[in-house]
């Protein structure tokens, strides 16, 4: 199964596990990003995030074709999170599953790698004293 | 033909809005786009990069773009 | 934070990945073993594991500080169940936090990979027509 | 002396229970253990491997046991 959501509500980690999991499966790798509360020395007062939600969503679908033909999986839930969030909550999950737990982990880790560099989704970083899209600058 | 633009991130603070428009002649390419937004919002090229999307698919700089096509500004992406 | 525990009750995977989230902490790895209904072919009723209780808490504590001395990481979170475990019952969960993913990524995939080397945990699979100690013959 | 060894495993079915005992000189090794175990007990040569721990540290085949250790047969792990 493979299960994407882009949503502006709290991603339900133990619910994307859930779904991961099958009777076929040894190993679960799960991927939780999160706000972190300094970034490059700064203290994060909030992040915003947007997404181009249609092409997120086929951009996405891309990534688990290409982790289906290259690796035995069962499963792969990837939900990410969209507005205001605060340190610490949850911003994405990716789980993964599959009958051996190296393909779970290569697998995961290549979800995570390449939704950071092909996804339409934006991060802006508000600070105390100011606010700033993240890469969007050299 | 005129041509909607999607913005978004940093791109929407730049064009002022969630989308923005372009008189363009039929047959424009990507490229001929880009400069035309460059030449109308020089922020846009002080960007670390970006790219148009067209039909929710990345679309390579010598691509058409026809009247009904759904165009998007794509800066550098940040999400995870 | 470093939490080692080895248990007859059910694992709670969300509350192991609450303990590994931090606000300094921008990734979570969680790895989460889970019984497989076959193995080389044949049908699983059961898995029974046995730990030599102190000592497997001793073994994972070496783990954990190699894990430290090796990657930056914020907490490590590493739960093992024992007792009769059926098909899609969770055996493992080993959950990571770190400022950044690859140490995540990096520490959860050692952790597993060395618990199963040197941990003395012993899983016996039952099957329909009898039952085998894994790994224990050549 | 006397020393009391756990067994876990398959090793507590080899020795038919979660522990056994060996009469054994002061001064004995690992190795001198192992032997008189695998005489005793020839099904524990016949495992893929198998490690004795004293005081819950996997112990070197040189290594004394002392009549207050806590001696265990290791058989191959397999936890995760």
């Amino acid at each position: 199964m493979v299960d994407i959501l882009i949503t502006g509500k709290p991603i339900d980690t133990q619910a994307c596990i859930n779904m991961a999991s099958s009777p076929q499966s040894g190993g679960i790798d799960v991927f939780i990003g999160t706000v972190r509360a300094t970034t490059k020395g700064k203290e994060v007062v909030r992040l915003e995030f947007e997404a181009y939600r249609p092409m997120a969503v086929s951009e996405i679908k891309k990534i688990t074709v290409q982790m289906l033909q290259r690796w035995p999986l069962h499963h792969i839930i990837i939900h990410h999170r969209t507005g205001i969030l605060k340190v610490g909550d949850v911003a994405v999950v990716i789980a993964v599953s599959a009958a051996h737990r190296d393909a779970a982990f290569d697998a995961c880790r290549y979800a995570i790698d390449t939704l950071k560099q092909t996804v339409p989704i934006w991060k802006k970083e508000v600070f105390l004293d100011g606010e700033e899209w993240v890469a969007a600058h050299p | 033909m005129t041509i909607n633009i999607l913005a978004f991130g940093i791109a929407k603070e730049i064009v002022g809005g969630a989308s923005t428009s372009a008189d363009l002649p039929s047959h424009t390419t990507v490229a001929q786009l880009r400069r035309r937004l460059e030449e109308q919002y020089p922020q846009l090229g002080k960007l670390a990069s970006y790219m148009i999307a067209v039909n929710n698919e990345y679309a390579a700089t010598d691509s058409l773009i026809n009247e009904q096509d759904e165009v998007a500004i794509i800066p550098p992406v940040s999400g995870g």
